[in-house]
């Protein structure tokens, strides 16, 4: 099982691990990132290239399959206007092996954030706005995997 | 040959619009060749490609390292390096 | 924030990582263990040691605390007999580093495994019961994080 | 020197008890030598203990190698090789 969801809408973490935990595995693993009020932060918009987020998370999670013994992935990253606190990606995985299901969802967040067309931008209490650059330790996460 | 183009966070802010119908001549061969030759026109365009460095492509909703060959493109996105997850 | 339950009743992994979330470290990893229904299970019991449970899992927690920056650890063992379906064990962090959650959920399951006295007795359809058996792969799994 | 025994797991079931007191002689000093002499006892204990390499301990609910000494612990648990997560 393979569900990606690209939106607006809020998730609940709690629901997509009942999902995988049905899928009879014994193993469920989840990475949820929220948005930090860090530096006085107030917005943070979301924007994607929407003809091509849903192909590229595919990808990320056909990957994940191939290396690794999964019963089933859920990727969801949302879109638009957050506040902190909000949740904005959700990674979930389900195997007979826990390992496994750690592991990927390791990778899968650490791919999404270099293969998943998403941009970040900020806006803080003092007004001031800005993009939020991409990191090189991100690359570097993402590059350990290999291929 | 027609090329849809699509910008997105701050490339798409200083050029001001989303994306555009564009038709480059034959010698535009690349999508830096592309980048140069939509930069030529100045203003907002000059602006967002000031630093190719700094930019990144999608040929056909597929990554694409900007030394990629654009024959028989239908879309080309250019955007900053992503920041998602 | 460390809590730990040594528990009988059912747990909710949504609450558990509500919790975490509210912390603000931006990440929340987690893991759930449930009985798997395995060549005609039909009931697990687990047994454990009450005094001396949750000192050890609490050990556990700490250590990790040392090793990674973490805002916050869940863990949650069930004891009793529980049938196919039913959740085991929940490990539960947040950080501010997705990376730091990922693999202290990693450790935390893995240390568990080998540092809080549960023991597991298995019982299937054909009427056999047996006790399971420690696995080499759990000790080598906990070996690789070191001292 | 009184220590409150307890066994888990098929260590309890072949002893047939949860735990139990017991008043080794001096000359018991590790838990091995402790595992030895209730195994002389004969029955379920022999039966529990039959193969040390099986057992492990916990000395007043730490664990413990088989060759920790004993001397003035209040607890110890014999058991096999823990299974949870």
């Amino acid at each position: 099982m393979i569900a990606i969801g690209v939106q607006a809408e809020a998730f609940d973490p709690g629901v997509e691990l009942t999902r995988l935990e049905a899928l009879g595995g014994g193993g469920v693993a989840s990475f949820t990132g929220l948005v930090r009020g860090d530096g006085g932060l107030v917005e943070m918009m979301l924007e994607h290239h929407p003809g091509m987020t849903e192909k590229a998370m595919r990808a990320v999670a056909e990957e994940a399959a191939r290396r690794w013994p999964l019963l089933g992935i859920v990727l969801i990253h949302r879109y638009g206007p957050l506040v902190p606190g909000d949740r904005i990606v959700f990674v979930g995985t389900a195997s007979a092996h826990r390992a496994a299901a750690l592991e990927a969802c390791a990778f899968l967040i650490d791919w999404l954030k270099t293969a998943a067309p998403f941009w970040k931008r900020e806006r803080f209490a003092d007004g001031t706005v800005h993009w939020v650059e991409a990191k090189a330790e991100d690359d570097a996460a993402a590059a350990r995997w290999g291929g | 040959m027609a090329i849809e183009m699509l910008y997105f966070a701050w490339v798409r802010e200083k050029i001001g619009v989303e994306g555009e119908r564009v038709d480059p001549p034959a010698t535009v061969a690349t999508v830096t060749d592309l980048i140069d030759w939509l930069a030529a026109r100045g203003g907002g365009h000059a602006e967002a490609f000031e630093d190719p460095a700094r930019l990144r492509a999608a040929v056909d909703q597929h990554f694409a390292p900007l030394d990629t060959a654009i024959a028989g493109a239908r879309e080309i996105a250019i955007f900053p390096p992503v920041t998602g997850g």
